[in-house]
């Protein structure tokens, strides 16, 4: 996987497919996934889901993509603020990314810088009846992002995000902005 | 107070001809449901009657009873005209049929021209009906309805034109007698090109399927009378299968001879089996095939059935002329 | 005095006034559904018309939103999988067969060989009523009445054989982490024995009804162009990308359950129009068929029981990680991607719909034709409206 | 030749329009294949492997009651919540047996109190609610839930998907024990399913 060979990745990791579905995890800042997506897109992959994950680290943007012409699933994986969760779109490079990235707005009011069109898509859309984002986590539920997944094989890996696996709480989410 | 003999007759004939199309439009859609069970394997109307035979008068009935209601920003006039408009011109069509020797309502030399004229009034009442109930598919129900059915006219008047130049009339009642009564004496062998176009333009002209476009369900809802309820709708109704009669009935007449029978059997026994074979024929082809779309409907008219039609007029005449 | 309202004050809902603001002057805007015969439920599609012709279109859902997920994040395991026959009701054991994947995959559990043929078996079948539903109300929008009919006598059969193991007929709930709910009977296997020579026998009759017909070819011929590239743009799977000459099938290409075992083929077509969509399913039917035989044979060599031993209790704990598992459902790619903190409760589901990403090419591909040909690229898509709202 | 390549193509179009019209023709033709309901019932095959709504299994050697020994797995593990079980009390000592007990309490013994029945007193079903996923049925550690063949259940009120399993368990027996000297076996299974629905 040399795709994102000169790009600034955070993480590099082989995950086991046979275990999780995914072939490699990368983790990206989320001024460079507009790049890394467009590598991807120049590379034949399309994307299957897009999700958003809220975590006591932050929210977590989750992209699958997987390609036509070979098993193996890239997951690329952002983390933003969970408060003002902020990422820009990729809906110009695939256009399916659009309703994807609307209803992660939806679920869990995550806001796509430069989404032309980032109106309610599956709950109510008129302004007196939109309703707060059902899928934010109570403080309670909530948990950090070493308690739901694992680094895996790391290949190159920035201290930041290896801080948030490590056993000790990381002290805050590193990737802001 | 006297009444003028030929005035009576025609009130009678009146009366009759109301009956004859109620009755008639009962049959049909017992006819069209049954055989559209059959040929989907089941049944049918069933419960009401036995094998549900008043399931379409018990239909009518629940049809008078229920509201009548208007849309918001309908035109209350033409709203409620419409239906009446797309029902009376029918009754005429059906004086000038003759149904047998004895039994036509008003026999007249230009029947045809008649029919043809009053049955032009539909279009009418089609594009008053969309336009006036502010719906959107009502409006475009409506203009799909007037291009087909002004479309489609044209080949149907060239198929008859062809018929009156081989008879020189225009007079049902000559036309038949102008046949004999053997499948090989009627007009249907000598004009096999004016008959096929006839029923492909009858079937358009009756927006019924795989032509019903004004009303396609799947892509309109119900096209021009999507807002009509109650009777409202149920005129449209009556008056879409009593326009099927009608141009079975001219079929039958201008092409398998009519009321004539052999052995000087004629009468109405004749006339009505080939005015309802035609009809199981359109039942029939409604219930195969696909609807086509607006662009090939025309396409099929102005590319096809026209072309043909022209040709065959023109050939008509040359061999009315050459022998 | 006028009877007409106000144009400023009709106004519409939040969509149509949205829709509305791009409008070029003296186009048509037409709300296709929500309630509409041709939309299989209430999927609204906002058209903006010139004449019959579709400048814009948008599609506008979610009036089956049912939240799914948000379930999935209240329910134990185990509890969750009911819902997995209701998200899809036209192929619900590709989304059973993706739930339990994702969890057997996170979990690490073990599905004996006899359980996967089974799988095999119902899923195929279930994709034989999928595609069969699909093809009658898809005729059905075209404007003809019967084929429905002929289809859901066939459908009828089907559905009589999976409720043997199923229990029920629309919304199964079979599969279980670590197998299915109920093994195979012999009147089962004869019975699914009759039942694909019955259907050999029925498809020529439906190609001979409909496919060969000349008004439906002309009628779906040619329109809703999906190329190569807007799949990958889309993202869009299934029937939609084989219609696009692309051989992308999940059975084939990332084998799931024991699939690398059968001979089969992709059906593919390089139209990418509707007709070409409308050809992959007919073909896959037949090629279901195939499947269905060898699975049959396979069955009674198959070891181990249909449900492994000490299978989860559905308020069972799963260890924490994620697992993302995805199957060839009969609209395309059923992905699931579960995410587990370790307790009995799941932390994030997350439904991957094929019809979703299907649909969402149908604005770029409708743009310029008739409204009718709308209607028949909307049916070609194969439109699971509950799917796709979840 | 394109020209006359075009026409053969047209005359196989216009063919096809009549094959369409051969198949339906030949369906027409052909008995009806729906089944007519209250003069018809579907075949017994498919009735017998219906799932309808769930039920209780009694035991094989008293009909009346069911094998249930109220564990309550079935509503911890029902999805839907559709189940409610109210355990069986442990019945009221008698006087003598509560006087037996003082006198053991005074002696320091250990008191022997009388045990609840290992059955429910009240076995609640909502079949509105259920959907019929068959959890309860897998879970059920003595196998006393199972679905019903029931499959012409129908109710104009949603009080009537409620159901008492007990008291539909008894009804079921008592039509059995009256059915019985009349009818065979298998038939008077299938007469007391209809006669519940």
């Amino acid at each position: 996987m040399k795709l994102f060979d000169n790009l600034p990745i955070e993480c590099k990791a082989r995950a086991d497919y046979e275990k999780t579905g995914q072939e490699w995890v990368f983790f990206f800042k989320p001024g460079v996934l507009r790049k890394a997506v467009q590598r991807l897109y120049k590379d034949g992959w399309f994307l299957e889901d897009l999700l958003a994950l809220d975590t006591t680290d932050g929210m977590l943007l989750v992209y699958h993509f997987d390609k036509m012409s070979r098993p193996g699933r890239v997951t690329l994986k952002v983390l933003t603020s969970g408060t003002e969760p902020k990422i820009p779109t990729i809906s110009d490079i695939y256009q399916g990314a659009d309703w994807h990235e609307r209803e992660v707005y939806d679920f869990h009011g995550v806001v796509f810088e430069g989404h032309p069109n980032l109106i309610p898509l599956l709950l109510p859309a008129e302004e007196d009846q939109r309703i707060e984002p059902p899928l934010l986590k109570t403080d309670k539920k909530r948990t950090g992002l070493k308690n739901l997944m694992s680094l895996y094989e790391t290949e190159v890996c920035s201290a930041a995000v290896e801080a948030l696996f490590t056993e000790e709480p990381a002290e805050e989410a590193p990737a802001e902005g | 107070m006297s009444i003028h003999p030929q005035l009576l007759h025609l009130i009678i004939a009146l009366i009759a001809v109301m009956a004859w199309v109620g009755l008639n439009a009962l049959v049909l859609v017992y006819f069209e449901r049954k055989g559209a069970g059959f040929i989907q394997r089941r049944p049918g109307p069933f419960e009401v009657g036995p094998q549900g035979i008043i399931q379409p008068l018990v239909d009518g009935i629940k049809l008078m009873c229920k509201q009548l209601v208007m849309p918001t920003g309908a035109d209350p006039v033409l709203f409620w005209t419409a239906p009446l408009l797309s029902m009376t011109p029918v009754l005429l069509l059906f004086l000038v049929l003759p149904y047998g020797p004895w039994l036509t309502g008003m026999q007249i030399d230009l029947g045809i021209l008649l029919i043809l004229a009053f049955a032009g009034i539909n279009v009418l009442a089609l594009l008053i009906a969309g336009w006036s109930s502010n719906n959107k598919y009502g409006l475009l129900g409506a203009a799909r309805a007037v291009a087909q059915s002004v479309a489609y006219e044209i080949p149907l008047l060239l198929a008859v034109l062809a018929v009156a130049f081989t008879t020189g009339t225009l007079d049902f009642v000559k036309i038949t007698e102008g046949q004999g009564p053997w499948p090989w004496q009627w007009n249907m062998v000598y004009q096999p090109l004016a008959f096929i176009i006839f029923i492909i333009s009858a079937v358009g002209e009756c927006n019924r399927a795989p032509f019903d476009l004004p009303e396609a369900e799947s892509e309109l809802t119900a096209g021009f009378h999507t807002e009509f309820s109650s009777m409202g709708f149920g005129l449209f109704f009556m008056a879409e299968y009593s326009y099927m009669v009608v141009v079975a009935s001219v079929a039958s007449t201008l092409f398998l001879g009519g009321y004539q029978g052999p052995f000087g059997s004629d009468g109405w026994w004749w006339y009505l089996p080939k005015v309802y074979a035609i009809l199981m024929f359109m039942i029939w082809i409604r219930w195969t095939y696909p609807r086509v779309t607006f662009v090939q409907l025309l396409n099929i008219n102005w590319k096809w059935l026209l072309p043909l039609g022209t040709v065959n007029l023109l050939a008509t005449a040359f061999f009315m002329k050459l022998f | 005095m006028t009877r007409y309202p106000d144009p400023k004050q009709v106004g519409g809902d939040f969509y149509s006034r949205n829709f509305a603001k791009n409008a070029r002057p003296d186009t048509l805007i037409l709300n296709l559904g929500p309630q509409h015969p041709s939309t299989h439920g209430v999927l609204r599609v906002l058209l903006e018309l010139d004449g019959e012709y579709i400048l814009r279109a948008e599609p506008v859902f979610g009036y089956l939103h049912r939240m799914h997920e948000k379930m999935g994040e209240t329910k134990a395991w185990g509890q969750f999988m009911p819902n997995m026959g209701r998200v899809d009701y036209g192929h619900p054991l590709s989304w059973n067969w993706a739930y339990c994947g994702a969890v057997e995959k996170l979990a690490g559990i073990e599905v004996p060989e006899r359980a996967e043929v089974i799988r095999v078996i119902t899923h195929e079948m279930n994709r034989l009523t999928s595609h069969l539903l699909w093809w009658g109300a898809y005729i059905l929008d075209l404007g003809a009445f019967t084929p429905i009919m002929y289809a859901f006598d066939d459908r009828e059969h089907l559905l009589d054989l999976l409720q043997r193991p199923t229990a029920s007929r629309l919304t199964y709930s079979y599969f279980r982490f670590g197998g299915v709910s109920k093994d195979l009977d012999e009147k089962f296997v004869e019975g699914t024995k009759a039942f694909i020579a019955r259907f050999r026998q029925r498809l020529p009759m439906y190609k001979d009804l409909v496919t060969d017909n000349i008004i439906l070819r002309k009628r779906v011929e040619d329109i809703g162009i999906i190329d190569q590239d807007m799949v990958t743009r889309y993202g869009a799977t299934g029937p939609v990308a084989r219609g696009a000459g692309l051989a992308y099938d999940l059975r084939v290409s990332e084998p799931f359950g024991v699939y690398d075992r059968f001979d089969f083929k992709v059906p593919t077509q390089t139209t990418c129009c509707s007709m070409g969509r409308y050809l992959v399913r007919m073909e896959e039917m037949e090629q279901s068929c195939r499947i269905i035989e060898q699975a049959l044979e396979q069955l009674p060599g198959a070891e181990g029981p249909h449900l492994v031993k000490g299978a989860p209790k559905p308020q069972a704990k799963m260890p924490a990680g994620e697992a993302y598992f995805a199957v060839e459902g009969g609209r395309g790619k059923v992905g699931v991607y579960v995410v587990s903190d370790g307790s009995k409760i799941p932390y994030r589901v997350k439904l991957r719909a094929p019809g979703f990403s299907n649909l969402s090419c149908f604005a770029e591909a409708c743009q310029g034709m008739l409204l009718a040909d709308a209607v028949a690229v909307l049916g070609s898509l194969d439109l699971i409206i509950p799917e796709i709202d979840r | 030749m394109s020209a006359v390549k075009d026409i053969f193509q047209s005359v196989k179009d216009l063919w096809s329009l009549f094959v369409g019209l051969r198949v339906t023709g030949k369906y027409f033709m052909q008995p009806t294949l729906t089944v007519h309901y209250p003069r018809e019932t579907v075949d017994e095959d498919v009735e017998q492997t219906y799932g309808g709504h769930v039920e209780l299994v009694p035991k094989p050697k008293n009909p009346l009651k069911p094998k249930c020994i109220g564990c309550m797995m079935c509503v911890t593990n029902c999805p839907s919540g559709c189940l409610t079980v109210v355990k069986a009390k442990a019945p009221k000592p008698t006087p003598e047996e509560e006087q037996a007990m003082k006198e053991a309490e005074a002696r320091g013994e250990k008191v022997k109190k009388p045990k609840a029945p290992k059955e429910p007193a009240k076995f609640m079903y909502d079949y509105s609610l259920c959907s019929l996923c068959g959890t309860c049925i897998e879970n059920c550690p003595v196998g006393s839930l199972r679905y019903s063949n029931n499959i012409y259940f129908v109710g104009t009120s949603r009080k009537e998907f409620k159901l008492d399993l007990l008291q539909r368990l008894q009804r079921q027996a008592e039509n059995t024990a009256k059915a019985a000297p009349e009818a065979s076996e298998p038939e008077q299974a299938a007469e007391t399913a209809k006669s519940e629905a």
